[in-house]
């Protein structure tokens, strides 16, 4: 069937080994006229080598500040169908995990009320309907709530869609319930999350393991990261094992066979802390040394496995480059519990809020308040003492903001003493 | 009840937020939740996860597509129905695991979606390079420079033989954001695809008072380039374009002030960045290309600098290198020289850390 | 032709520079400059250097005060003509080198040396501490918060066992500054002391007027913490002390703004800076220790301080690792623990490129 | 005999194996008041714990704007003989050498004309006399000039003295003759050095090899440092010999007794670039991948030395903290031939201060003009050639200032047609 926009260089884009989505666009495109239109405006863009749309209004559903993205085409005389292609963000559960149920559900209600295309997903985490019009938003949070039990993610000055990795549901390397962690902050948030308060967006993310499998440190203001204060486990069994090329290392990910392991070489030698030590027989870790970089486990899984005292590293203050430069996480907490219902954690999270809410300027991240304002402010706001573990080196330069508290005198001189001391 | 527009208070449901995490578990990840005893990868994208209790659960990973139609997801659903309980998710990087716990229906799974043509690639996990992260570029955002799905498509189509495989010295994880704003967190990638507009925005004048708060444009530009200014009887502002490094803060704070332009635009290319504590610690991208013409529909100058930044480092990068490991033990100098790349003053910084990027030392290679 | 103060152009030369190198040097360095080949370290202290002509010049190193009268120069000379034929030289960091020609001297001069008492202790070389590099202090500058001269020879004089010794992992070098001028350009110094303010500087508003130039004292502010400010009918300025760091630069523009104070003043210690380009690249010093008071005559805990650090370095140290290579290794969270010395809110930076030395990784010890 | 000041605080400082300069100035005291009450105010600073020396005026000699500290005292009705206690630099030999005739001289020129006090050497380089009144300025600059054949050194905003390591006049492993450089230097630019021309400071230091013994990358505007860019010589049977412990390794700077060396744990692991290979009997270098970090070279210098295509590298810009913070040179030019006239590094020096005049603000060293400015504007007025041995990494930021003349149409934008293909 013939489409009503001739598309002949996005028809380019459905060779090659790669899934297409111009191929998977296509086949929908009959059935929605907003695909249609969708593909003759990519089509024009890939002509004039320019996007076509517009800044977004403020569009949204009742008693929401977020979630939902206005968008408009710059050329609704050729493409009318998407005049209005708005975006729904909806909250993904955690770890993304789905039955073929509830995705069903999902794609039926999605189907009538806008393009039928999807982001899976955002890179913020969330669930991305990509592109319907203002009067389907109401009907569409609507059947959100009720039929699917499911709610809006973020957009604006907000908490945004907190997301985690998928840690223990299935990963031997987690610390911490990055899903339970996750779960709660959205759930005890979420106000903070619907309803923009703060000087720009907030971002929670949460890893198991220093594997970082969410990339918090890159881009989340608040970096929740498990880890280990104790020792890690050796089954010096099973590294013997290793080391006679029974087991595959690296679990397989430099190559699937078995093949011989020259554990000096393989993990000994490259161990950032060089606190290893392999005798042919016995593995010894000094762990007071280790500063658990992951490596000699997740190249012997079978052998190593984290400690059992557990909990997670805090670092706060990853955003991308707007406006001054990009920033990744930095330690805040070296190490904290984490057991429902994270007290603890909350606390600092609400120091941190208020502090921030109150010194932040207009669209200035938390990383940037901090910059501006020191992290000395930072950790006196949130009660937190300075440790070493917070600097990658202490300051190099003399510009030091004395305490006038620990001075005899504070800032005050003794100006007619000084000069009966000292003649002009 | 059903939805009713004239009365949207009625039987509301506000901040349920999502399904609680393990509604959608299949039962064994509910019955050894953190019991996980360790894992392998059985080729590459299928793995298998060992539990203390001895069960095991077989992974099958596919790329996908990250923009996807609701036909596809069903298609989806119907291979998770038949092979895996209906159970199935979605990484980080957006690629679909399908959660296999009965065994005898792995190879079943596998052949099925080996008979799909390009729809299902297999794949992603190990040293290989897995699905690029990336954003919405022409198919939805108002201040890309370039495209994101097709750029991506490109791309992968080219280095497909790598999703497959796990022939490379570490995993390669790349990114594509379509303006500076980076949504695609690209900052921190092996490789980096940034969309960059190369001329200041013109102003619209007319418009500026009705459609801005100029206060707001004003303190959106980072390199302060921005000034309040009369323009006859109009409220506006004048741009020192000798400032100005087109971020486009000031075009998301303004519409009044486009800065696209078909010619102007195009792609930077950046290496070197990470995001785990493995071995090395996190690290940013680093500038590799400052401007590549926009080429579509498939970018061929992107896609084969590209292809041969990987081939180089897949050629000289030892085993466990990330490639900024690679880098930092080469040193620059060796890697413009291996790529043929060339190094320009762009590549230096001039920002407010630039200071810190400088050779501060006689240690370099000839 | 003698001075007439009444014509000073009479006879005038200038601009000659200093003496052509090469006019004092010792015949055997004229006759084997280029040529040398090797060298060795005899004992602490004493050196040989051999040429390819197979000449030897053999060289005795002796901590020196650096402030120095004419009569100690004096009889140096008398040990140089008695001992190498009249030849010497001062090292870079104010040692005194006597260069011996005639190996059969070399000995008699040892012995001489180490019969006058503390004047002319040997060492200096190899993996020691050698003398330490220092400003004016007290001696003689307008700006210090501490004493040079008497602070270098309280901590050398508790520091003496490792000044004629090798027995640290390498060299250490310490430098001091009494003000944040640094004009011992302590800040790449393997420990370094250096002479803090606490106070900002109070304004003498009837002097500043006569006395100052108000746009030179402004612009000399690092933190942009000075205004002009009239007061009363005086032009004077302003100084908001919350954002005063005390750095004297404005007083170094303007005597109207004293800021030394004897209970104000003291000593911050760094650690970890380095120069040459062995094994590791240049380094900063980093701050160890905030403030100490200024502890006249002997300044007891910078010297114990001081002590602390070295001994643990000694101890922990590998061959070859300068202090901060040792502190990289061992990490600042060990350094601090195992010098018992407190990291404090000091110790975090807030300057101008502060974010890049936040830890930005889990990669730490506990 | 009795001193005029009682000094019980700094008599403290006689005590202990390090010199004493106190028992030195004491030694002098009874011959001249300059020294006796000097002692006085250096007891009375240790008892107040403060200076007591105000700002100098403008004291000089005629036709030099620099060489000359003022100094005076801000007690001089307690220490009037050191009332006015000027500062003369001046300008050291190359590398320090003297003939004890030489330094008579300049004690008797001393002796009746200032304090009889000295440093020697003054951080920058200089002979430092210290303290002297205004009125001995000229006859002493006369005497100097006449009968010891010396300059004065540098101060205030020019060029000041130029220092260098001792090079090739007793190290082995000098890549250039510095004191031929430091030399040809200061003669040739003896107008800059003592006529104040600059926005500040500025100052050359340049050492024989990457070991860089005059600190020069820390503490000039501009340092020149020797290094080659050949090949590592190598003498095998040396190596052997090392291996053997029959040589002394590292020339006992590690202790001074011959020991066995383990050339594997010494010198091929720590080599920082991982660059040479040890097979037991002989030694491996891949000269390309050397840094020349001098490591393999200082612990064997029997049997490595430095290749024999000999230059400099030159970098720019060290400084102290004083305004915006220290900073360490910056390579510019990665590798240049350094013989005598040294026209082609010269060339690089003028048109280098000739940009730095023209833009720079007072007080503002070429470091800090750099940072202001770019590096990039350095280079380019320099006529250098960007090079990846200039930065430690490329930018990792976006903010990148791209040349309009590149760009199709440069800055300009068709407002009409672009509003043709987009409705606003
Ligand atoms: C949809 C999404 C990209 C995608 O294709 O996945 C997205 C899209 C937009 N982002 Fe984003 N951001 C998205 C994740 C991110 C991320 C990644 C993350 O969250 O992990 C980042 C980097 C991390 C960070 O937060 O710094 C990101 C950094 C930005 C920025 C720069 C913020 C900064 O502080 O530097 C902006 C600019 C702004 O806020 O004005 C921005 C702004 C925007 C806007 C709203 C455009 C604008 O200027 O108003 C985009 C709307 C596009 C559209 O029409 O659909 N977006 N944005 C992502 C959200 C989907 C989701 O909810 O799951
Ligand atoms: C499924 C997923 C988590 C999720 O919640 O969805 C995941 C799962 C696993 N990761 Fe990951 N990682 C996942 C994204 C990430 C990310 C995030 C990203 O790329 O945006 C990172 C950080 C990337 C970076 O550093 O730039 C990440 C860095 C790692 C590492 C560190 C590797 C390294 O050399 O730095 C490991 C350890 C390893 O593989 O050696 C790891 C290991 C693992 C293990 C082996 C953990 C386990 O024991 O099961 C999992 C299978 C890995 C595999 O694919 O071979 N995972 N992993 C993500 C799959 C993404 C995809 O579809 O390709
Ligand atoms: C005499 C002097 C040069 C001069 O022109 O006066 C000199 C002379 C030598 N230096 Fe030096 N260095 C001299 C100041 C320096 C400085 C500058 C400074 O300290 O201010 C440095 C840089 C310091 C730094 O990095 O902070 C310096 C870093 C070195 C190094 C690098 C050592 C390291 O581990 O980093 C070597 C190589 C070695 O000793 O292993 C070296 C090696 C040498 C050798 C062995 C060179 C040779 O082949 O003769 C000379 C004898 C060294 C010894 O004392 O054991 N020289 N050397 C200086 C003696 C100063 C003193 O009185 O103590
Ligand atoms: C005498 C000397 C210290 C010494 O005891 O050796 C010295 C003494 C002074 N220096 Fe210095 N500087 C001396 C070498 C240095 C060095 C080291 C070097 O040259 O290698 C530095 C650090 C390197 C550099 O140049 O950055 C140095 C960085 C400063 C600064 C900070 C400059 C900056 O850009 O940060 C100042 C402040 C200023 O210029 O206003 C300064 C200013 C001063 C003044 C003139 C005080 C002032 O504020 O006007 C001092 C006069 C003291 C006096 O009364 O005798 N002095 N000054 C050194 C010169 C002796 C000589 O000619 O040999
Ligand atoms: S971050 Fe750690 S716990 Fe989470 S999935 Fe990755 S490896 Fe597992
Ligand atoms: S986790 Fe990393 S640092 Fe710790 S022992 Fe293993 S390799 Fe070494
Ligand atoms: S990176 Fe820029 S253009 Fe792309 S989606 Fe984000 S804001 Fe839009
Ligand atoms: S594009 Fe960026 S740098 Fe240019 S004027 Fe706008 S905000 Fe400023
Ligand atoms: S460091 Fe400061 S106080 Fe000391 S001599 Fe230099 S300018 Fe004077
Ligand atoms: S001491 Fe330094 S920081 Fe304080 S006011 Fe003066 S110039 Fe500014
Ligand atoms: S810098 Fe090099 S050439 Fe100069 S003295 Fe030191 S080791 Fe010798
Ligand atoms: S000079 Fe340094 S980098 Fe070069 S081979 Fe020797 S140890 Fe290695």
């Amino acid at each position: 069937m013939a489409l009503k926009h001739a598309t002949p260089l996005i028809d380019e884009l459905e060779k090659g080994p790669w899934p297409s989505f111009v191929s998977d666009v296509k086949r929908m495109a009959p059935k929605n006229p907003m695909c249609e239109d969708w593909l003759g405006v990519m089509e024009l863009s890939y002509k004039e080598k320019e996007g076509h749309w517009k800044h977004g209004g403020i569009v949204g559903v009742l008693g929401y500040g977020g979630g939902i993205i206005g968008r408009y085409c710059d050329r609704p005389d050729l493409f009318p169908a998407i005049a209005h292609f708005h975006t729904v963000r909806i909250n993904q559960p955690a770890s993304k995990y789905y039955t073929t149920e509830v995705l069903r559900k999902l794609c039926d209600l999605w189907e009538p009320r806008g393009s039928g295309l999807t982001n899976m997903h955002g890179s913020t985490g969330d669930i991305v309907l990509l592109g319907t019009t203002t009067d389907n938003l109401e009907p569409l949070f609507y059947e959100l709530t009720h039929e699917l039990g499911m709610d809006l993610g973020g957009s604006g000055s907000n908490m945004r869609t907190p997301e985690g990795c998928l840690g223990m549901s299935r990963c031997e390397w987690a610390c911490i319930n990055t899903q339970d962690i996750i779960y709660d902050l959205t759930m005890e948030y979420q106000d903070a999350l619907h309803r923009p308060m703060f000087p720009y967006k907030f971002k929670f993310k949460s890893s198991g393991c220093p594997c970082d499998c969410v990339a918090a440190i890159a881009r989340s203001d608040c970096s929740i990261i498990g880890t280990w204060r104790d020792k890690i486990r050796i089954d010096q069994e099973s590294v013997r094992a290793y080391a006679a090329g029974e087991l595959t290392p690296h679990a397989g990910a430099g190559g699937t066979e078995k093949r011989k392991f020259d554990i000096n070489a393989e993990v000994i030698n490259l161990c950032p802390t060089k606190c290893m030590e392999w005798d042919g027989k016995n593995l010894k870790i000094w762990d007071e040394d280790c500063t658990r970089c992951m490596h000699c486990i997740r190249v012997m899984p079978r052998a190593l496995r984290p400690g059992v005292d557990t909990g997670a590293t805090i670092l706060v203050g990853a955003k991308a480059p707007i406006l001054e430069g990009a920033q990744m996480s930095s330690v805040v907490i070296p190490f904290i519990k984490m057991e429902p219902p994270y007290e603890e954690f909350k606390e600092f999270v609400e120091k941190m809020w208020d502090w921030w809410m109150e010194n932040g300027k207009n669209r200035e991240r938390l990383g940037e308040t901090i910059q501006r304002l020191t992290l000395r402010e930072f950790l006196k706001a949130t009660d937190l003492t300075p440790d070493p573990r917070m600097v990658n080196t202490p300051r190099f330069n003399p510009y030091i903001f004395y305490d006038p508290a620990e001075v005899p005198g504070g800032w005050e001189h003794d100006a007619a003493a000084f000069r009966q001391r000292h003649q002009a | 009840m059903a939805f009713d527009p004239n009365n949207l208070m009625q039987d509301r449901i506000t901040d349920i937020g999502p399904p609680k995490y393990d509604k959608f578990f299949p039962p064994i990840v509910k019955d050894n939740f953190g019991k996980w005893k360790y894992h392998e990868i059985l080729e590459p994208g299928v793995l298998v996860h060992v539990s203390e209790t001895g069960a095991e659960l077989y992974t099958v990973r596919i790329g996908a597509a990250r923009l996807i139609s609701i036909d596809l997801i069903r298609e989806v659903c119907d291979l998770a129905d038949k092979y895996c309980g209906g159970y199935l998710r979605w990484t980080t990087r957006n690629n679909i695991e399908f959660l296999v716990s009965d065994k005898s229906k792995l190879q079943p799974l596998i052949d099925d979606l080996r008979s799909r043509g390009n729809w299902f690639p297999i794949g992603g996990t190990g040293n290989s390079i897995t699905n690029i992260v990336h954003t919405q570029g022409w198919a939805h955002c108002h201040t890309p420079a370039i495209d994101a799905s097709g750029v991506v498509k490109a791309v992968m189509d080219e280095l497909f033989e790598y999703f497959g495989s796990h022939k490379l010295p570490a995993q390669v994880r790349i990114a594509l954001a379509c303006c500076l704003n980076m949504c695609g967190a690209v900052h921190c990638s092996d490789i980096a695809i940034l969309g960059v507009h190369r001329k200041p925005p013109f102003i619209e004048h007319d418009r500026v008072q009705n459609v801005c708060e100029i206060p707001l444009v004003v303190a959106a530009c980072p390199t302060a380039a921005i000034k309040p200014k009369k323009v006859g009887e109009l409220k506006s502002i004048e741009i020192n374009n000798n400032r100005c490094m087109f971020c486009g803060n000031c075009y998301t704070m303004c519409p009044a002030l486009p800065l696209a332009d078909g010619e102007g635009d195009g792609i930077a290319l950046w290496v070197g960045g990470k995001v785990s504590n493995v071995l090395s610690t996190p690290m940013f991208s680093k500038l590799a290309v400052p401007y590549i013409p926009n080429e579509p529909p498939r970018w061929p100058a992107t896609v084969n600098t590209i292809k041969k930044i990987v081939e180089e480092y897949a050629a000289g990068g030892r085993r466990y290198e990330r490639v900024g490991d690679w880098i930092n033990r080469i040193g620059w100098e060796r890697f413009f020289e291996k790529t043929g790349l060339q190094f320009q003053h762009e590549h230096i910084d001039d920002y407010r850390l630039a200071m810190m990027t400088w050779r501060t030392t006689t240690q370099f290679k000839f």
